[in-house]
């Protein structure tokens, strides 16, 4: 057992944690915080796994430093796309769609506006 | 020359779309047509020289494969470089004049095109665990952004709900690939297959295998987690739908695909082979009958997306300790699948975009008529459905021969159910359309006609879907290429 | 009840997902790799040109991963902006006549700029390096634009999409340059080596501020200007 | 030893930091946790001896993610377009 084992195993019940939040929470942005924790948690199992045995790698470290600049690219698009959301709509989770298959009936035929 | 051939094949998307950033919409087009040539050129020249020469390794920044990063170029990418010239080009040159140029937001179409083009041939050549996984942010980040084009509250959702599976499938992927590194010390996928070869002390990379498949996966929409796409495929713009169905999904299964062809034997088992057929059993039928009940034409098509995803994945119980013919069967009639619902659905996509743009709604019902305006259009998507139901000699029946012979060569017969359960209900949605099409009540007689150019390009890629069953033979041969200097076929 | 039963199953699959790995990790710890990549990374370090070895990882021997993750981080921008309806950017809100702010603003933006060009010139032989340096460029930004400075270049025209893809268009230049002289795809001549790292990075750092700051300001949306969607059928 | 007892400590201050995130009843707080568990983060990283990642951890995890959340999450709880739901998700 070495300190980077630990933070390996930190990093595993990081994944563990985010991905609960991530699947039980509906709300966006407590969503992509989830997305976030998880990501850390990755980028954890990442570098403490291979430091494990060799010691400093700068290879696993240049991954994350990637890995982090996409993260943070997913979230501020992810960020952008809830408020506008939002916005129209006001909402701040994604309820299931209104069906849309054939209907047993159909008062609630919508007039819907054709998108092409 | 193959220097020079890599070097466009990389650079150019990549510098396309900064091109057609700095441009407004219609001078991103005309650029966007040069791209597009280019691309397409050199896509066949690398094929040609694959064929020739057979496949190689591209250290890229001269680095060899542990410390830096190498392509892998072998007869089954360039494969799919090539589909992914004719497809891309399709949908591009369709929606250059699908879209409206008058829309400020669709400038932005354009750089997002070419960085998914970029993603995707990222993909077909990878062999490093990482960059694959950047190829895939760069795809689904690019995807995501076209779906949201334009930013209404519908597309919106569609797109949000499509960003955070592709996301968490990402992330699922990441982890594996932190633990294969852990594990080998090195990134390169043909490195760690042959690591696993010598001494096959894998223990604890099982998990990372699987961790990685879900993710893929996740974001190829298999069954129990395919509700993120008919709403993003479904409300996109159809070229963009074209794009989306033929190809985006296919990248991930196609990384699931060769990680499965090279770790599966050491790290996989007949429950996970098994799991992931059933899976896409399920997928074929669910599909298949969701299709049938939709009421919007696109979300037919988008159904039918998730049922034809379906059948690809019977590669992995077929691949599966089998004997040696039945796998290569099996990988035949893999490739043939993707490539013959590329090119159909991008063909019905694209023509369902005019048929929706001629009678001015998106409803199945609402096609009553055209039948008598559009016989174009909906010639071609009637084509590309015969493909998808899979009736020789097109393209899709090959590819499920090919998948029916192999189920019945490894003894698993379970398959044939699925294959012709899916073939007859591929054949009823596409009928339902047709029956819509040619209802006579309506009253309405102001069809919108779409530019005649709008109407061929569909119509090629439907031809070549149906043809691809009769070009079989070259197509197989291709693919199986490896190595020059490797064992070959 | 119905939150219990939702939570029950998403329990147990977290739990199963974290032993599963914390085994496989378990597994993978006790074993021996066969590959030494840092041993591997340290004999080619001179060749690389910079000192510090992440940035040679970065910017050299995985520059491809590199350039594809700021195509990634332009992606983000041009969707950002794509949905983007804020036209005038001077969000009324924003300009907040804080005195903490400004004061903070006083002291801080200048100290910002100097930190993110330190990192960036550090990171050549020391921890620091683009993506720190941006990521600091563009949190001043975010505190200029707090403020309520107005910053015409992030309004959506040609300064903000040409800001968007410099660093990542003279990164893929020196890429096929160096392919055009009958190398590879990102293959550096040796001797210049540093100074392309050094170009890259400089341009690198002011796209990455660009981006993120473009994201930051795309994010808010106001009611000035919605008639085109609903209209669009 | 004391070494150790300054990971395992930091480890737990992660952990629970990551908890507090997820299960603070208040959007804003939630993004206030976050930040500070960038900040740990990038202590983690400093422990690691990855120097490079903790500088941008700090910058790019704590500093600038944290701005934009903290800036979505006061738009979301003002909730100025017919916002109802600034409360816990039902689902």
């Amino acid at each position: 057992m070495t300190p980077s084992l630990l933070y390996a195993f930190a990093g595993a019940a990081l994944c563990g944690i985010g991905l609960f939040g991530f699947i039980v929470i509906s709300h966006l942005l407590r969503k992509l915080l989830a997305f976030n924790l998880m990501g850390s948690g990755v980028f954890l199992v990442l570098v403490g796994l291979a430091q494990h045995r060799s010691g400093p790698d700068p290879v696993p470290q240049a991954l994350v430093l990637t890995g982090i600049v996409v993260a943070i690219a997913a979230t501020a698009l992810a960020v952008v796309l809830i408020r506008r959301y939002f916005h129209l709509s006001g909402k701040t989770a994604l309820e299931d769609p209104a069906r849309d298959t054939l209907p047993h009936q159909g008062p609630r035929e919508v007039r819907e506006a054709p998108r092409e | 020359m193959t220097l020079w051939l890599m070097a466009g094949l990389l650079f150019t998307p990549l510098a396309w779309a900064v091109l057609t950033l700095l441009a407004g919409f219609r001078r991103g087009r005309v650029v966007t047509w040069l791209g597009i040539a280019i691309q397409v050129l050199v896509s066949l020249a690398l094929w040609a020289v694959v064929v020739r020469d057979g496949g190689f390794q591209y250290p890229l920044g001269g680095w060899q494969a542990p410390l830096g990063i190498e392509l892998r170029v072998d007869g089954l990418a360039v494969t799919f470089v090539l589909l992914t010239a004719l497809v891309a080009a399709a949908s591009g040159l369709h929606a250059g004049f699908y879209l409206d140029p008058d829309k400020q937001w669709h400038r932005y179409f354009w750089p997002l095109f070419w960085f998914l083009w970029a993603g995707l041939n990222v993909v077909w050549l990878g062999n490093d665990l990482f960059n694959l996984y950047v190829g895939l942010e760069l795809i689904s980040l690019s995807a995501v952004g076209l779906v949201a084009l334009g930013g209404q509250s519908e597309a919106l959702r569609a797109a949000l709900r499509y960003l955070m599976a592709a996301l968490l499938g990402s992330l699922a992927y990441l982890l594996g690939v932190a633990l294969f590194y852990g594990e080998f010390g090195s990134l390169s996928l043909s490195g760690i297959a042959s690591a696993l070869g010598q001494d096959s002390s894998g223990d604890g990379t099982g998990f990372a295998l699987v961790l990685m498949l879900f993710g893929l996966a996740l974001k190829t929409a298999l069954f129990p987690m395919h509700r993120w796409l008919p709403p993003a495929h479904g409300i996109a713009r159809s070229p963009v739908s074209a794009l989306l169905s033929a190809l985006v999904v296919k990248g991930s299964f196609y990384i699931a695909a060769r990680l499965w062809l090279e770790l599966g034997a050491p790290l996989g088992s007949l429950a996970l082979a098994q799991l992931l057929g059933l899976l896409g059993g399920m997928a074929v039928f669910w599909g298949g009958w969701q299709a049938l009940r939709q009421r919007k034409l696109k979300q037919v098509v988008a159904y039918s997306s998730v049922a034809q995803i379906g059948y690809l994945f019977l590669l992995f119980p077929l691949t599966w300790n089998t004997t040696e013919a039945a796998a290569l069967q099996a990988q035949q009639a893999m490739t043939l699948q993707v490539i013959s619902h590329a090119l159909a659905k991008a063909a019905m996509f694209l023509s369902a975009g005019n048929l929706i743009m001629s009678v001015g709604s998106n409803r199945v019902n609402a096609l009553a008529g055209v039948s008598h305006f559009l016989p174009f259009s909906l010639f071609s998507f009637g084509l590309a459905g015969v493909s998808l139901m899979g009736l020789p000699p097109t393209g899709g029946f090959a590819a499920k021969w090919l998948f029916l012979q192999a189920s019945l060569a490894t003894g698993q017969w379970w398959w044939l159910v699925v294959l012709l359960g899916g073939g007859l209900l591929s054949a009823a949605y596409v009928f339902r359309v047709y029956r819509a099409s040619f209802v006579e009540d309506s009253n309405i007689d102001h069809f919108f006609h779409p530019a005649r150019r709008l109407e061929i390009i569909p119509m090629i890629l439907a031809l070549l879907s149906l043809g691809l069953g009769l070009m079989a033979e070259p197509v197989l041969s291709v693919m199986a290429l490896t190595f020059a200097n490797g064992e070959g076929t | 009840m119905k939150r219990i039963l939702t939570l029950l199953p998403a329990t147990a699959v977290c739990l199963a997902f974290v032993s599963g790995l914390a085994y496989s990790i378990w597994q993978i710890a006790i074993t021996t790799t066969s590959v030494d990549l840092p041993g591997l990374l340290g004999e080619n370090l001179d060749q690389s040109g910079v000192e510090n070895p992440v940035t040679a990882v970065l910017l050299n021997f995985r520059s491809y991963d590199t350039l594809l993750e700021i195509g990634v981080l332009v992606i983000a921008g041009i969707a950002g902006i794509s949905v983007a309806r804020t036209s005038s950017l001077e969000d009324p809100e924003l300009r907040t006549s804080d005195t903490l702010l400004y004061a903070l603003q006083r002291w801080l933006i200048p100290l910002m700029l100097l930190l993110a060009g330190y990192l960036l010139w550090a990171g050549s032989d020391r921890p620091g390096g683009a993506f720190q340096a941006g990521a600091v460029l563009a949190a001043s930004g975010v505190l200029m634009r707090l403020g309520g400075i107005p910053m015409d270049f992030l309004r959506p025209g040609i300064m903000l999409r040409l800001g968007l893809s410099l660093g990542f268009a003279v990164f893929l230049l020196v890429a096929v340059t160096s392919a055009l002289h009958g190398g590879e795809f990102l293959a550096y001549p040796p001797e210049l080596a540093k100074t392309l790292i050094v170009v890259i990075e400089t341009v690198l750092t002011l796209s990455i501020a660009m981006v993120l700051l473009a994201l930051f300001v795309s994010a808010p949306v106001n009611n000035a200007e919605e008639p085109e969607e609903g209209g669009s059928g | 030893m004391a070494e150790w007892l300054l990971d395992v400590l930091l480890v737990i201050a992660l952990l629970v930091t990551a908890g507090s995130v997820l299960w603070s009843r208040d959007l804003f707080r939630a993004v206030v946790f976050f930040i500070a568990f960038g900040l740990l983060m990038a202590l983690a990283w400093v422990r690691l001896h990855a120097p490079d990642v903790a500088l941008a951890e700090a910058a790019i995890g704590a500093g600038l993610t944290g701005v934009l959340l903290l800036d979505a999450a006061r738009h979301l709880s003002n909730g100025k377009s017919g916002g109802d739901d600034n409360k816990e998700e039902p689902s």
